[in-house]
């Protein structure tokens, strides 16, 4: 056969000479020529620490979880380990009137939208598939059929175009619409389709990829060969690669992407090169595909550590400070354990009022009828002895 | 309104549903300029815009993905699919996105789109142009589907679609766009959407139909009579949730039914009507609902479709069939 | 061969008509060192090479679509679907393409590929991982549609289907891969592909099934007969094309028929197995042809699915509701 | 609403500096720094006179056609006029083993593959759905659904490789695969997804794109705002712009990014820079979305105009030869009238046997019981007086 391009071990680890940093591994501040981190008028150790906070409190958010589901307390979990600056970095650049539209790993930008940590629990419960209101949170529910959502906030961002919030000054009403996606997705022609209407329309819409380098099993190589944020050269609008365990990076190009498209000039592409520390869920076994020696050496690259040891190193940042974090990190995970075993399984009869808005004679009819049935069962036992056991929920 | 085709009866209902909501949106390929290649939006841009009648790239996935978005930033998304044909590229989006997102929500999001599709065979069209996909859809909890086989419903069905506040898959028969005018009282209160109609009164067997063939079945009846036969005749309208009061009512009269529509048989509306029919009409019935439609084929090259749709004599056929009971 | 689960049933078979055939190509998301998220294709890379274990880009159109060329060039793929509700991206090249090929080129042209989809819920999952998209694609002319059951079917089965010069949309059923395991006699003459068997023999009731709900009816007529019940049940195997001549010789000596499936009532298999019963024993039934299956509601939260999955109880209820008429 | 891009009348009309020309609108000869005209060894001007005549009997078959058309005898017909050059120079750049996956528009390939011009008549007049045998000429059935067969061509490419007909360094062995598409057609998630798949096996595959300005009504500037071949730059693989209705041009690069395939250097992006002179179809009525300024325009780059002024300004071509082959073109018209006509229905019977390659007993049934009901109507004139009049084709 002809010769195909190897598939070796993943070798780029540190992103190449394109990769925009701000924040070295060991903690020490690096020059862009195009990018700096600018905290807006506010204390810049203090924005630092807010940052570090939330990335502690996010990873927080996710081991938990993790632990959740390993004791059988959540059918699934999509672990975000080692990509805490990205989120955060994206999350923290937003503004209020901006939205959002996420994979199933968003959970660092769903706590930055002030979504309950609880809610995302309840999802992979098997309690709801995720019932926040988005519009309380301007942050849509999680999608996991892989790239559909690239569309929806591409359409989303043509509807804010025709509500004019776009280009007109007024910082609280000219509104970017992030569409979250991973390096495996960006094979998908939903994805591909998105890029070319928003190209077409000009939408405020920000292409935000997490690569990961994986898609479950199979490595970035798979479906690029190329850097993926050159992708949107092909679709004529701009691509860029930051260091997304970099924080202030991440932070700086996303403000910067976001703020184009508030102001008119339309669609970017941000490549957030990370690594995905964990497995791609709770029933994936990486060990079956990928070098432990890999993840050894994405360690060095950890985005919380690099912004503890500067902090620590270069402001005037307290062991306090460091202390509290983790209590209030050890209080969320205290709630969340808590929490979750408290959640409620749903009515079963609750599927048929949540099909439309109105429902239908039909549905009722079907409904009723169950009703009747299970009542049958009342006082007579568990209706449901016979029904198969729950294996674990895979992804 | 003076006589009027489907054709124009769509044109204006799309109009009104403009004027009456500045959240009605437009999208498609071709619908701008161009009016569609069936002119049903003809001179809608014009007067609405582009912003409003919004030509898209080649991308059925992209048309239904981006109107899932738009109807989420609060628009009424009326979304052109070009040819039944077309719109499996879209299906991803129209059965695991529309149909669900409500479910998804919780009913936090409501997804008041419309999906237009011309459908049906007997144009005399090449491959792709004459599918019946309706069976899909109305399998697809989530979804409401309705077909409308006449102006007079396509002016008032499609306003309706468009107000309903779940995605509706709209059928419109295309080789009824420029068949037969008729008059639109555009100030008349029109039947529910999700209702069925009886087109013609009957009292010896229940032809259900909708959509292209409910001429059909009405000429099959006209036919019928003249042998002697009463045959009634039912207009679904909605596929989906299906209205079964008239026809329920219809069979305990007469007894026999016999379903009729373009689509495969196999697995088709027409597989759904019989097994209800039956459950909750079994001591009425005097013979088995009966099938007639496309065969269990591809359509055929334009030349033998002819054949190949049921028309009149295999209506006929399968109403002569059910007294052979 | 020792007792196998069906994982491995399928993981073997698939094996064997790799061996046996050069052309047989496999191809999907993490088929290759993963082995697939289901372990099915576990180890057939590193036995049979990259150029025939192929882990694709994530885009399920593009797995089919370049199956398609492949197959044109003389191969014989295997596509690895990894959850029923992503082969919707698909669809099109599904329903168009392949289903289509060998009509529109008037048998020139063969499509001997396999599409393997785990289906089906009860496994706890998050959305889209529960589906049963069967009905859609028995509908589709061009598609032969199966469903195994049990790990010997499984063994059996797959080589079958790739054998077969037709496309197959192969059903496994998910929650059932490492449920029961079962002795595979690989020296066996196998029974053929498209034929339906009657898995319990019954005198009263005629119970039709397929893929996971096999096994929920054998328990369920296992329950009756303690109430001195006898159910016959059929376990289908082929969904397209149907083989009527096990169901219709069971309904005529039984006189009452329930179907039994996890995909939605409205449209279902359920639908065309009770059209088609009823117009061919029409005098034999005692009561209507009766349905059991999910809910018209999109699949709902893992922790609910208990209910909304159709379980041995309902499957009695429906069962003694025959008796009723 | 925010500033998107106007759309207005075309005007980038010389396909700018990237396009690669080597016979001018003018019948000049043009030097290009990296691709010239390779007549194979053969005497030029008699190759350069073998484009005219495959350019000229083109035409004739799409005139002849669209004649037909009118008077009834076909349904539809997807005109070609004006993309001549752009089908003749890619078809005559093949080689036996090549193969090509069309569009429904591409007429002028199918005559250079050998296809008789009334299997194209054939589809069109709705007889068939196109039954030539593509094993026989290795041009494989018209698609008509946008885009679906790159990804079959990309997927015949991934079978080339495995038979090892890649990079052997065998003339006769080593094989490319040409995917054809429209500029339209270039925003569906399919055409992506095969670059995608291309790229990351690199299959041995050219995309090869006419864009012709126009899908139906929509202009080019709906799907792409950078000029197309660019695409492919977002992918990882060359893209170029080849003036279209140049045939010396898109012989020389076509040539080229064909023997790039078959040495296994992977896929390639060529996108013929032409115009569709015509109506989209038969049906389509163009005033409607675009101004007579622009096709007048156009007309001045004729592709076989501009190769016959070359001809008998600079090689020795006698009127004789012109007069010789527009006989032929005569001979031609006057068989596709006849043979058009002459073309049977097919039995209502055979769509039963075309299903499968092995039919199923309910079919055989279906089958055998509409025979039977037809048979009743044997004498009793036609069955189908009552089935609605056939209005025009619709595509
Ligand atoms: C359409 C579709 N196909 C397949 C899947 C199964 N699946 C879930 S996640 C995943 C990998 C996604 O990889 P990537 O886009 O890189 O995101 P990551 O999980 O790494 O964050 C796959 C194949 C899916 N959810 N949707
Ligand atoms: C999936 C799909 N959507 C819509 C159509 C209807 N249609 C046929 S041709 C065409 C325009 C194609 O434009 P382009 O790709 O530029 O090719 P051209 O016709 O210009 O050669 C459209 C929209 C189709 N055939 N397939
Ligand atoms: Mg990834
Ligand atoms: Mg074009």
């Amino acid at each position: 056969m002809s010769p195909t391009p190897e598939f070796g071990p993943h070798i780029e680890y540190d992103g190449g000479p394109e990769l925009i940093q701000l924040l070295s591994p060991e903690g020490e501040r690096v020059e862009h020529p195009e990018f700096s981190f600018d905290p807006g008028g506010r204390d810049e150790a203090e924005v630092i620490r807010g940052f570090y906070r939330d990335m502690v409190l996010t990873r927080r958010i996710d081991t938990e979880a993790t632990a959740l589901q390993r004791h059988g307390e959540l059918g699934l979990w999509a672990q975000l380990l080692g990509q805490e600056a990205a989120q955060i970095g994206c999350g923290r650049a937003l503004r209020p009137q901006d939205y959002v539209f996420p994979t199933y790993r968003e959970h660092g930008v769903a706590y930055c939208r002030g979504i309950d940590p609880l809610r995302l629990l309840a999802l992979f419960r098997g309690v709801d598939q995720g019932s926040w209101d988005p519009r309380e949170s301007n942050f849509a529910n999680y999608t996991i059929v892989i790239g559909a959502q690239c569309l929806h906030a591409t359409g989303y961002a043509m509807g804010v175009q025709r509500d004019g919030a776009v280009g007109t000054g007024d910082n609280d009403r000219d509104t970017a619409v992030v569409a979250h996606f991973g390096d495996g997705a960006s094979s998908q022609g939903d994805v591909n389709e998105a890029f070319i209407f928003a190209a077409s329309y000009n939408a405020p819409v920000v292409f935000f990829c997490q690569n990961n380098q994986w898609a479950i099993s199979e490595p970035i190589e798979r479906q690029t060969r190329i850097p993926l944020y050159q992708r949107a050269l092909g679709f004529g609008f701009p691509g860029v690669r930051v260091d997304g365990n970099d924080v202030l990076a991440t932070y700086a190009v996303m403000q910067r992407a976001l703020q184009r498209a508030r102001e008119g000039s339309g669609p970017s592409f941000v490549e957030a090169y990370t690594y995905r520390m964990g497995a791609h869920t709770t029933t994936d076994d990486p060990t079956r595909y990928r070098l432990s020696g890999d993840v050894e050496r994405w360690k060095l690259r950890d985005p919380i550590e690099r912004v503890r040891v500067y902090l620590a190193r270069h402001t005037d940042t307290t062991a306090d400070f460091f202390a509290h974090v983790q209590a209030e990190a050890d209080d969320l995970g205290t709630r969340l354990r808590e929490g979750c075993k408290a959640l409620a399984d749903p009515n079963p009869l609750s599927p048929f009022g949540h099909v439309f808005a109105e429902i239908t004679e039909e549905l009722v009819e079907q409904r009723d009828s169950f009703a009747a049935y299970l009542e049958t069962f009342e006082g007579h036992g568990d209706a449901h002895a016979s029904a198969d056991q729950h294996v674990a929920g895979a992804f | 309104m003076e006589k009027v085709t489907l054709a124009k009866a769509l044109n204006a209902g799309l109009r009104r549903a403009m004027e009456a909501d500045p959240k009605v949106l437009i999208m498609g390929e071709d619908v701008g300029k161009l009016g569609g290649v069936f002119r049903i939006t003809d001179g809608l841009q014009k007067d609405f815009g582009e912003d409003r009648v919004i030509d898209s790239p080649l991308a059925e996935s992209g048309i239904i993905g981006t109107a899932v978005g738009m109807a989420m930033r609060g628009y009424r998304p009326v979304c052109e699919i070009q040819f039944d044909g077309f719109v499996y590229p879209a299906y991803d989006q129209i059965v695991s996105q529309v149909a669900k997102l409500h479910f998804r929500t919780e009913g936090h999001l409501r997804m008041p789109m419309v999906i237009r599709i011309p459908f049906g065979g007997g144009i005399g069209a090449v491959e792709h142009h004459s599918e019946s996909p309706e069976a899909q859809f109305a399998h697809t909890p989530g979804l409401k589907v309705v077909a409308c086989s006449n102006p007079v419903d396509g002016y008032w069905m499609i306003q309706q679609a468009i107000a309903h506040d779940d995605p509706v898959i709209f059928l419109e028969p295309k080789r009824q766009y420029h068949a037969d005018k008729a008059e639109v009282d555009t100030e008349a209160e029109p039947d529910p959407l999700f209702a069925s109609r009886v087109v013609r009164a009957g009292s010896d067997v229940t032809l259900v139909s909708y959509g292209p063939m409910v001429k059909t079945c009405l000429a099959a009846a006209a036919a019928a009579e003249a042998e002697g036969r009463s045959v009634e005749v039912i207009d679904l309208r909605t596929l989906s949730p299906l209205d079964m009061g008239p026809v329920l009512d219809s069979v305990r009269r007469t007894g026999r039914a016999v379903v009729a529509h373009e689509a495969h048989v196999n697995l088709g509306m027409g597989a759904e009507l019989s097994a209800r029919i039956t459950e909750q009409c079994f001591y009425s019935l005097e013979a088995p609902v009966l099938r007639v439609g496309g065969f269990d084929t591809p359509y055929p090259p334009a030349r033998i479709e002819e054949f190949w749709l049921p028309d009149l004599d295999r209506v006929l056929d399968a109403v002569d069939r059910t007294f052979e009971f």
